[in-house]
This record gives C-alpha cells, structure tokens and sequence, in this order.
C-alpha cells in the first residue's frame, strides 16, 4: 500500500509516490492507494503547469486503472475539511473513514507513507 | 511588512505564528502549499474570513494553477509572479 | 532554502527572479545556501519531460549577468564543490549573504 | 537581524542561521538576535550529543557575546506556550511581546528567518 | 502499531493527523523533533495528557539528550535506540 | 527521506541501523530515496569537529555487509551519479523498494 498524505508541489513526496505505486503495479503486487489528510490535494483536477514550469502528474493519476491499480481509497475528513469533493478529483476513490486507516494498515505486508 | 507563507495551514502553525506577529493591516501572500489557506468552504474558513477583515490578503496565481485551484474566498486577491514582484517593491518581507 | 525536485523553493526562486527581471529590476545576486546550494549541480539529469533546475538559473544568469553564490560552507557539507558547479555560479563564503543584506534594497527567501 | 523560529537539530536551520549571526557579527554589523516560535528550543540549556553524534552547536550560541553580539530578544509567549524558562538557556535574552516583532523587523535594513 | 511522530507538535499537525487514525491502545513514538511533545508544562499539555490514557506514548532518549531535554510528563516511557529497535519488531510502522 | 545535513533524517536512519545490527538483527537492505540520495554522495567534506555522514554509512555497510541502494530516479534529478557515489552504494531503481517491500519483515521510513 502507499499513502499520500501531503500536499502536491509544495514538496515532492506525491511525485516520488506515484512513481512507487507504478513500480508496484509493475512487479505485479496487489497495490492499494490511500489518500489522506494533505494527500486529497495531490488528486485534484484542473492542474495546470503553465505558470511554473514544474512537471504536472496528475495524467499519470488518470492512468492508474490502465495499470490495474483498482484499490484507492480517500479518508472523507480529510476531504471535507479541505472543502473538497469526489467531482473535484482526476478519480474516483472509494471514500472510507478515519478509523478504518489503521486497520489497512495492519492488514499489509508492508506499506509507505508519502 | 509583507508576509509570505508557503506551507499547507492544514499541516503547519506557519500561517498562525505569522498571525501571532504580523501588526494588522500588513499584507499576507499565500504561495507554494501555502495557497491552500484561500480555498472556499473548508475546516478554516471562518478563521480566514477574519484575516482578510484585518490584513490585505494575497494569492499566487501560478501556484493556484499549478494545484488546480481556480475558485478562492471573498476578501482575498490573486497576484502573478509580477505582482508577487510588486509586493516586494512595497514591503520589507518575512518568509514563515 | 531546500533543495531543488525536493521542494518548490528553487521554483518559486527562479520564477520570481525571472518576474523581477522582466519589471526591470537589477537582480545583484542569487545567494544559495543550505539545501539550496544543491541548485548548482551540473549532474542533474532530470527526466525529459521535467524542467532542468540547473539550466533554467544558468540560462537565466548568462542573459542577466546575475552573480549566483553557493555558500561554501553549506555547499561542503552537501557534497558540492567546483568540480560539480556549472558555469556561473561561483563558490563563495557566507559573508557575500551579509553583503548582500547591507547593499541590497529588498531581499527576499524562499524556505521549506 | 536573524530570526530563529525554528527547533535545532531536526532541521538545520539553527545552526546555519547561526553561522549566518558570526559572520554579521565579523562584518562589524550592528546584529540582533530574536528568538521566537520552536526558535526558543535552539538555546536550551544541557544539550548532549553523546547518543546521536550531530554537532552540538550551543556553546557557539554562549559565544555570542564575546562577538560583541549583545542585542538578543525572545517572544515571551512562545517560551511559556513550550514551557521554556530564561533559567533553561544558555544565554539571557530580553523577553518581548509578540506585537513588537514585526516592529522590529521593519527598522532593520534587512534581516534573515531560519 | 507504532507510529512514528519527528516533527515539533507546536508547528506541525503531524501528531494530531496521526491521532485521527491511530487505534486507542496503539504505541506512538516522539523522536527528532516530535520528542517536544513530551515535555511538561507546555501549552498542549492538557492535550497530550488525554493521549497517554489512550496511547502508549514513547520518546526517543537520545534526541532529548540533544535538545537539552531531561524531564517529561508522566505517562509518557523514554527508550533508546535499543528500545525504538525492539517497538519496531512488535510493530508495523507509520512515519508521520 | 531528506537530505544529509537539512534534516535529522538521515542521523535517525543511521543511529536506527546501527541499533538493529547491534541487536542481531540482519539489515536487508538500505533504500535512499528523494534527497536521501544525497547521502551518498563521496565528495561531501563538513567541518573537522562534525560527522561525515557517507563515512559512517560506508563503514557500518563494509562491516555488516548492508546493501545500500540509490535511487536511481531520485538520484538523476538530485546530480548524483557513479561518479560521485562512495563505494558501497549501488543505483539502483525503484523496483529495488517493492522487493525490500516484499522479502522484509518490517520496513522503517525516515522521513522529514
């Protein structure tokens, strides 16, 4: 499993995760995907690199199904708090809530927190 | 004094230590994650609607493009880099 | 400031100095220091759909004649010396940021 | 001025900062010192490197002085909100209010946050 | 679990993200600067007293010895990078 | 991870391995990623009184037999090639990370 859980751009932990969950899907493991706190805001639609320069990821989110990446999950305080909504993200998680997290996590081999 | 924050208000006290000093009627720019606090509807915006009653309060476009924020609250006032430039002409600046 | 592809910092610094510019401002210098010094690396290979950090400040130095300044002290420790700095950008001691602060109008830092 | 506002040792902005401090100091620069926010944490009393082997960098921050270095200020209400006492640090600063910092600042040239 | 909490409580919502997900009865860690969470009389030290009834709350010896720190609040057990080795092998782990 | 001297990440990660190794443990694997690549990197030279963090990494691997894997993508971005890594590092990519995921039975992330 990898969690997002910090802001995109800002730093670049959102970039080097999404580069391990394809790498995971790549090596075939059952990859799950967790959007937490910050990390809703890495999902975002609408981005748009044209002021900055600064490499934009979000067509490599889109792509996650294409890589059979089917497992993603979104924590729905995290969402609300940020006053942001399913129709404001590049894809569709299921929303989950804050005290099924540490479950998910128990249940992994292993996982990393971005 | 122009205030520049560039951390997410949900993850750092950046933004509030700031607050803490920043003598009213100063200026506030919000850039890099620092953009997040202008965002409509959120856990903070009832704190914010009383920032931008006693500061003036700015947003870095680039920045908001770049997260794909397009809609920000009532009260506070996108700039570009160029106006960012500007700001700094006006102002001695504090980086949190 | 941190280090470039780490956090936005290098950007924001590079964008903002290039605005500067374009207003017509004389940009005296670009002072690198912590993590910030890592932006003089002219190793950096980024993917080919990425920006380069290194060359957009070189580019932008050559056309401006902007003095960049590594802090050597920061710089050694992070493993950065001349044998790795590209072009412009010149290995000096922190007493150029003191000089910086006593000569420049406004001055501006780009922190994590 | 230099701004400390940071906690040592987990990021090293203290102690670059403080370098920052010696320098301004051989530049015969008329520097003040302000502590404020995690920045307070930087000039705690009984700091022992023996278990982690980063440099300890509080005996240069009790060398300030002998820098001629004398104009040290601290924000009141960030010592009491971390517990922190003058009796707890290693050099004596003037305790402040939070409405004089941005007073401060703008009556310096120029000055550095780290 | 053992959830790992490196920043300082008075500038970062690391530790109170991490409190929103962790299980009562779950271990939490303060090293680097996460161990100021430990320490007594601060402003938040009503706030963590109600953690350590609900957590088992550790710090990191070795990083309040660099900090100067040599007193915590009750409730709360220092161990060493020994101790931190053996949380790990009862643990699975969240870096916060 | 963050980088070397920036943040205490890299020293937590050091003073953790060391624990480990000294309690028995067998260290699979050390997998620097994001700035923590730069801890690789052998032309660092910090001041005489300070540690050098490449030297205690390189040493606790040659005498525990650690294997210490560069990322490479991370390490492109950041100017850190064969050139500059110390002996004892390998580039090597991120499916590296997944194996270690896969084969360990904890995994510890340092982060900033």
């Amino acid at each position: 499993m990898v969690v997002f859980r910090t802001a995109p751009y800002g730093g670049n932990y959102s970039f080097e995760g999404l580069e391990n969950v394809l790498i995971m899907g790549a090596y075939d493991q059952d990859v799950s995907v967790l959007f937490i706190d910050d990390g809703v805001l890495a999902i975002k639609k609408g981005m748009d690199n044209s002021g900055t320069g600064i490499k934009d990821f979000s067509p490599t989110f889109r792509a996650l199904e294409a890589y059979d990446i089917e497992k993603i999950f979104i924590d729905r305080e995290s969402m609300e708090s940020r006053g942001v909504s399913l129709e404001d993200l590049v894809i569709e998680p299921e929303v989950i809530e804050a005290n099924a997290v540490e479950k998910m996590m128990e249940e992994q081999k292993n996982f990393f927190m971005f | 004094m122009l205030h520049l924050v560039n951390k997410s208000p949900f993850e750092s006290m950046g933004f509030e230590d700031c607050l803490k000093y920043a003598a009213k009627g100063s200026s506030i720019l919000f850039y890099e994650d620092g953009i997040y606090g202008a965002l409509p509807g959120t856990a903070i915006a009832d704190r914010m609607a009383s920032v931008t009653s006693d500061y003036k309060v700015y947003v870095l476009k680039e920045d908001m493009m770049l997260r794909g924020i397009d809609k920000i609250m009532d009260g506070i006032t996108e700039v570009d880099y160029a106006g960012f430039v500007g700001l700094v002409e006006e102002n001695k600046t504090a980086s949190w | 400031m941190e280090g470039p592809y780490q956090h936005e910092a290098s950007d924001s610094a590079y964008q903002f100095t290039k605005a500067a510019i374009a207003k017509g401002h004389e940009i005296l210098r670009v002072f690198f220091y912590q993590d910030g010094v890592l932006n003089s690396n002219k190793l950096m290979d980024p993917q080919a759909d990425d920006r380069h950090i290194q060359k957009q400040w070189s580019a932008l130095g050559t056309e401006n004649n902007i003095d960049f300044i590594v802090c050597v002290a920061a710089a050694k420790r992070r493993g950065i010396n001349d044998t790795v700095t590209a072009e412009g950008f010149t290995i000096g001691g922190l007493g150029m940021l003191t000089e910086l602060a006593i000569e420049a109008d406004r001055l501006v830092e780009f922190r994590a």
